[in-house]
């Protein structure tokens, strides 16, 4: 693969949130390691999927690539830049270039400002656009996104969830960015709405040649819209492969586990099916067990597992895996 | 559990601190002194002046001054007062024994209060709430809202004038000698929480029953006079305690004003006879006093939220 | 016949400042006793208060049951005293909820609120409940049952929770166990947990289940027979086999085709139904899914179809004009 | 997993129904507007609230007496009568236009104060609660200091130590000592709204689109921390109009002969049993006006806080 294809590449990058508590001042008693390790690169055009329970810091790692959160350590370099190394001015002319979907349709948007505003507000803050310019590049985007353009002065409380989101996609795409994050961008919305949207988003990708890291808990969606996925377990990758083959073989006892909790809507297809049932809880990132994260609720442990963590080895054409059994 | 506690007790000591010291420097910034007149009104000759501020150590640096005065108030000793010549501090506050001193006055007349806050105030919240929208409910926080809108020395006059001067059913003042002259202070004092608590509890009461495990409890086919009882009043508590503390020390500022009014002889008539006399060791004595009851409120109040919820007693 | 449950022409409207909301519109299903039911639809369909009004668990007001009946063990719960009904609650039916964060008090210990159910209808006293609370738990799977038993709900993880619910549920081997999206909130390996410990116990307790989801796949794996709901009313209902092979109602099949199934080659798009769900203050008069609907013929916006518009095999029924497997009117 | 074809039934578009915009956009603000109308004591508190601060402001020319005018024709401390519809004092003064003069003190007091507090809390729980981490921790330890202190003794000796000769002179040290302990609980309010909103994804999207840190607190953070402490500011108005009432009653607010309510009371309580008149119209005064800031403030929270509704 050329290497100019690479758009975004994320090294080493860990991500930890101090535990503070104290009784004259606070200080931090420990680490929560929401991200801590991960490594992947996104490839222009490309969509690619991140996986993972709640907790396993899939949310945390869109957000630190963005520079939401600052990354304890690590590197994010995006078009060549390390993102990372970047504040202030020069931080602000990439945020051009990459954009974000939240989850929650209802938090995402500005109740006080009107539809307008808020997707007028990037082409403002940037200078994009002002006076009739903005107002016609809004109306464009409105329509861009499926909704009337009539609706410009109108506030989202007066949405749906389903056209919130659009709003907000909307938003993401005023300053033409080249990288999405969509951070679950479908979890909070009606099953009859959740096709809507990601069409749209097939359609947007196809049409302005986006970049997306799509971030979800569900599998088949994931499976749906990504081209490559990464699964992600307590704030490390445990297994990334070209999405078919990953749903054909996969490699990780955690992401089999994972793909057999998954209902298949078709009674027949259910009743053959084999389930892998994992026992007990995730363990808390503040405190992961030693040696592989998984290894308290492996069916496969191994008592290497317990001592030595597993490295997110290439076992074949850029399947790669984080399993002893699988070395 | 301790933890909270602890915390809660060392963030004590810098408020009382700053007490002492706030007191302190505003009584050094007072024009004039107290011995700037006599207690005849006529300026005090320069000898007899110079003489008492040597008596008094006000020729000592200001930081001396403090460090003595802080000194005194571990041993529990306010100083002299200004007014007084001769009696102390002390004395003003404790004399006349264990239930006429004015400090246990203050306290009996607070306890009484607070007893009518809470015996009307959290019923009728409660009463309110499962009845919302009823007459009852627009009653009772109709007049709930008069209750937290009339200040209560106006009410303190209000009451007088009808009970007292013109039905001539209740005593006009004093305190101790019998019970009926405790009926108009303590209800003075005590409408004005009931009517807070009530409001308070009624808004708590109503996002109670409103919650998800209310929704199980009535699942499981118990009656609702267990529903409410076992598994609503408990959690609609937490609110009110929390606010608990706070409204305690508008109440302990307020009673002075009680006091005042319906002359007992308790620390807040005293506060307020002090400030009228310019007498600045008593006025320091009695806020240092209310400082610490209110911190001491403050953390009963904390202590209390611990034993009602335990999401905090375990954390 | 052998109905455990037979819920008739069920209406439950919420009298709110903005009008009338009409959230179930004359419902009607019925339960076979060891049977698993499905209500399948989307927030706002309906579903819960179907099932909230059948408990008479409805907030009144504003809410307020205005039709039907609800047929359990040869009474109608609508119309029995409230102290019959609380004899039926947690006792006959029982239910567990969507969240198991908030459906738990989070002042009472675990013990307290398990015991609870077992004294008031069972009888039993302190000591019998708090053993058999211990033995329930243990059943549901929760490590260490005894030590944790005067745990409070905030020390349990979700799944946990949720288990601590189901216990409290079956405490009193109930007729029927109605379950609110009980897995919604939760991770999807501990919906498998739940899903799997909720089929083995209904075997062993010989329940029958209501189980209330948006989640199609969940119902494949569980449900005997489903129900589809779509603005408070049942749009479609057959036998699990027959509704995801041969859907009739052009929302059913609609929303099977929108959803991304794992065990299928990748298709480019998705089949999106476009539009929104109908407004339950301003329903129209024809059918509620006409705006959206692909198949929709003039006799749609005037007629609102019944539920046995179109019959198949006795037990398969759709609420519609339209053949959908022939795009012709019926 | 054995992976299968999927069966494609065609499922086409329909043309979309014509939806009605009939519906006129509502701003929230103009939603709670609408809502604050429908609520009836709200209204006749805010209509209450008017006319004593119209009549206060215009008192010289709707008063029917100066304050310190004595109506020698009349005797002193009579009750009601046809030519002073509240009754006279002992020096001969009118004293509905007493009360009216009085107004002035109280309204400015309640304005006035309110408006120092919030200017200096939210200057402060904004800076705090927008910078967050250890800035804000230590900011707030301050905050929780003042806040156990006893805000009223405070006043008060604050009052002792200031020399108020005339009026305006105690007026300006009501507000300073306002001023200086009235904001704590503003800037805990603000601070607080602020760390809330903070965590909403809408902030973050406007720190994703690049948008500088003056442009989050003007645009997005204050207008949604804008409800609830409109609400504040509206129900702290009856606490300092007692807080002067306290003053004056016990001797350390406006200096006669410019009456304020509560120095009116002090003036005359002791002859209550005589005068029952000069006590206990100025009570009602400050009660019924206290009342009104209640039901406004109640009101106003009721008509902004389920605005809230959907953006949880």
């Amino acid at each position: 693969m050329a290497k100019d294809d690479v758009l975004l590449e994320v090294r080493d990058l860990k991500m930890y949130f101090p535990i503070s508590r104290g009784v004259i001042f606070q200080k931090a008693v420990g680490m929560i390691k929401a991200v801590d390790g991960v490594s992947f690169t996104i490839r222009r055009g490309e969509t690619y999927g991140l996986v993972g329970e709640s907790g396993c810091g899939k949310t945390t790692t869109g957000r630190s690539i963005l520079q939401l959160y600052r990354p304890t350590a690590g590197q994010v370099i995006f078009e060549g830049q390390d993102l990372t190394k970047l504040s202030g001015e020069a931080l602000r002319r990439m945020r051009r270039k990459m954009q974000m979907i939240f989850q929650d349709p209802y938090a995402s948007l500005n109740p006080r400002m009107t539809v307008g505003e808020i997707i007028g507000e990037p082409l403002e803050v940037h200078g994009m656009a002002r006076g009739k310019q903005k107002k016609e590049r809004v109306q464009e985007l409105l329509q861009v996104v499926g909704l009337n353009p009539y609706f410009v002065n109108r506030y989202p409380h007066e949405f749906s969830g389903g056209q919130r989101q659009r709003i907000g996609i909307a938003r993401a795409l005023a300053l033409n960015p080249s990288f999405i994050v969509c951070d679950e961008p479908i979890a909070a919305l009606d099953v009859s709405i959740r096709a809507q949207i990601l069409n749209l988003l097939q359609d947007l990708q196809g049409k302005y040649g986006l970049t997306y890291l799509f971030i979800s808990h569900d599998l088949s969606v994931v499976r749906h819209i990504s081209d490559r996925v990464g699964v992600m377990y307590l704030g490390k990758l445990f297994e990334v492969a070209d999405s078919d083959e990953l749903y054909r073989n996969p490699l990780n006892p955690y992401t089999q586990a994972l793909l057999s909790a998954v209902h298949i809507p078709d009674p027949a297809v259910e009743a053959r099916r084999e389930r892998i049932i994992l026992t007990g809880d995730v363990p808390s990132p503040a405190n992961p067990p030693k040696g592989c994260n998984f290894c308290t609720r492996c069916p496969v442990v191994m008592d290497v597992c317990k001592e030595v963590e597993p490295d997110l080895i290439d076992v074949e054409n850029g399947h790669k895996v984080a399993c002893f059994r699988v070395y | 559990m301790w933890r909270y506690i602890l915390n809660r007790l060392f963030w004590a000591v810098p408020v009382l601190f700053l007490v002492t010291l706030v007191t302190f420097t505003a009584m050094k910034l007072t024009p004039g002194g107290p011995f700037t007149a006599g207690t005849s009104g006529r300026p005090l000759p320069p000898r007899v002046k110079a003489q008492l501020n040597e008596i008094y150590g006000f020729n000592d640096p200001a930081w001396k001054q403090y460090l003595n005065y802080m000194g005194g108030l571990l041993r529990l000793d306010f100083g002299p007062s200004y007014k007084f010549r001769g009696r102390t501090v002390n004395d003003l506050m404790f004399q006349g024994g264990l239930l006429k001193a004015p400090l246990s006055v203050s306290a009996q007349l607070g306890l009484v209060a607070v007893g009518v806050a809470l015996v009307i105030g959290i019923p009728a919240g409660i009463v309110s709430a499962l009845k919302q929208n009823s007459w009852l409910d627009y009653l009772a926080m109709f007049v709930a809202m008069m209750g937290v809108s009339v200040p209560n020395f106006v009410l303190g006059l209000i009451l007088i004038w009808i009970f007292a001067l013109t039905l001539h059913w209740l005593p006009t003042y004093g305190w101790g000698e019998t019970p009926l002259q405790a009926v108009m202070p303590a209800l003075t004092l005590g409408t004005g929480g009931a009517a807070f608590i009530a409001r308070l509890t009624r808004a708590s009461m109503l996002e109670t029953i409103r919650a998800d495990y209310i929704r199980t409890a009535r699942a499981k086919g118990l009656r609702e006079r267990v529903v409410i009882w076992r598994h609503a009043i408990k959690n609609s508590m937490i609110p009110v305690v929390t606010i608990l503390g706070p409204l305690l020390a508008a109440w302990l500022t307020g009673t002075f004003l009680v006091e005042y009014v319906f002359s007992i002889p308790g620390i807040g008539k005293m506060y307020v006879t002090s400030i009228n006399d310019r007498d600045y060791t008593l006025i320091m004595g009695t806020t240092v006093v209310y400082a610490v009851a209110l911190v001491f409120f403050n953390l009963a109040v904390d202590i209390a939220y611990v034993f009602i919820d335990p999401r905090i007693r375990f954390d | 016949m052998g109905y455990i449950l037979e819920v008739k022409e069920l209406m439950t409207q919420f009298f709110t400042q903005d009008g009338v909301v009409k959230a179930v519109n004359g419902v009607t299903f019925h339960l076979d006793k060891g049977e698993t039911l499905g209500i399948v639809g989307e927030s706002g369909c309906g579903k819960s208060v179907t099932v909230l009004s059948v408990m008479r668990l409805i907030p009144q007001p504003p809410g307020k049951i205005v039709g039907g009946n609800v047929l359990f063990d040869g009474q109608d719960l609508l119309k029995v005293s409230d102290e019959q009904i609380r004899q039926v609650r947690g006792n006959k039916i029982s239910m567990i909820f969507q969240d198991p964060m908030t459906s738990l008090n989070p002042v009472l210990t675990i013990n307290q609120q398990v015991s609870e159910a077992l004294m008031l209808h069972l009888g039993m006293n302190k000591e019998e409940a708090r053993q058999r609370t211990t033995e329930l738990l243990q059943t549901v799977g929760i490590p260490q049952a005894e030590d944790r038993i005067e745990d409070y709900p905030h020390q349990f993880s979700g799944g946990m929770r949720q288990r601590v619910m189901i216990a409290m549920g079956l405490s009193c081997h109930p007729d029927i166990l109605i379950a609110d999206e009980p897995t919604t909130a939760l991770d999807v390996t501990i919906q498998a947990q739940i899903i799997d410990l909720v089929k083995r116990l209904k075997d062993e307790f010989g329940m029958a289940v209501v189980w209330i989801t948006h989640d199609l796949g969940i119902i494949a794996g569980i449900a005997d027979r489903v129900a589809v709901m779509y603005a408070g009313y049942i749009i479609e209902e057959a036998s699990a086999g027959e509704l995801y092979k041969n859907p009739r109602h052009p929302y059913t099949l609609g929303l099977l085709g929108s959803v991304p199934r794992l065990d299928e080659i990748k298709t480019d798009r998705l089949v999106s139904i476009e539009g929104l769900p109908p407004d339950l203050i301003a329903l129209p008069k024809g059918c509620p899914f006409y705006a959206r609907c692909p198949f929709r013929i003039d006799r749609c916006i005037e007629e609102n179809p019944p539920l046995d518009a179109q019959v198949y095999d006795s037990d398969h029924r759709a609420a519609c004009w339209v053949d959908v497997t022939t795009g012709r009117p019926i | 997993m054995a992976v299968q074809e999927r069966v494609i039934r065609p499922y086409p578009t329909p043309p979309a129904v014509e939806v009605t915009l009939a519906r006129p956009s509502v701003s929230l603000w103009r939603d709670a507007w609408n809502r604050l109308l429908r609520n009836r004591a709200a209204v006749a508190g805010g209509l209450f609230i008017i006319v004593v601060s119209l009549t206060a402001i215009l008192a010289p020319w709707v008063a029917p007496y100066a304050y310190d005018k004595q109506d020698i024709t009349s005797r002193t401390r009579v009750g009601p009568t046809a030519e002073h519809i509240m009754g006279t004092d002992k020096y001969n003064r009118d004293v509905f236009s007493r009360i009216i003069w009085g107004g002035r003190v109280s309204i400015t007091v309640g304005v006035v104060g309110s408006f120092t507090s919030l200017v200096i809390g939210l200057t402060y729980g904004a800076i705090s609660g927008f910078l967050g981490g250890r800035a804000d921790n230590l900011m707030m330890r301050f905050v929780d200091v003042m806040y156990a202190f006893p805000t009223l003794l405070f006043v008060i000796m604050i009052m002792v130590i200031l020399p108020s000769e005339n009026a305006v002179q105690a007026m300006i040290n009501i507000f300073i000592a306002i001023g200086i302990v009235g904001w704590v609980g503003m800037a805990r309010l603000v601070r607080g709204q602020f760390l809330a909103l903070k965590q909403k994804d809408f902030v973050d999207a406007a720190r994703a689109i690049g948008v500088p840190p003056m442009g989050i607190i003007t645009r997005h953070l204050l207008p949604n921390a804008l409800g609830p402490v409109i609400v504040a500011l509206t129900l702290g108005i009856p606490g300092l109009i007692l807080t002067e009432a306290i003053l004056s009653f016990i001797g350390l607010g406006v200096p006669p002969p410019f009456p304020s309510w509560g120095q009116m009371i002090s003036e005359s309580w002791q002859g209550l049993r005589a005068t029952p008149h000069l006590t206990i119209f100025p009570g009602l005064m400050i009660s019924i006006t206290m009342l009104a800031f209640n039901f406004l403030g109640d009101g106003l929270r009721d008509a902004l806080d389920p605005m809230m509704r959907g953006t949880a």
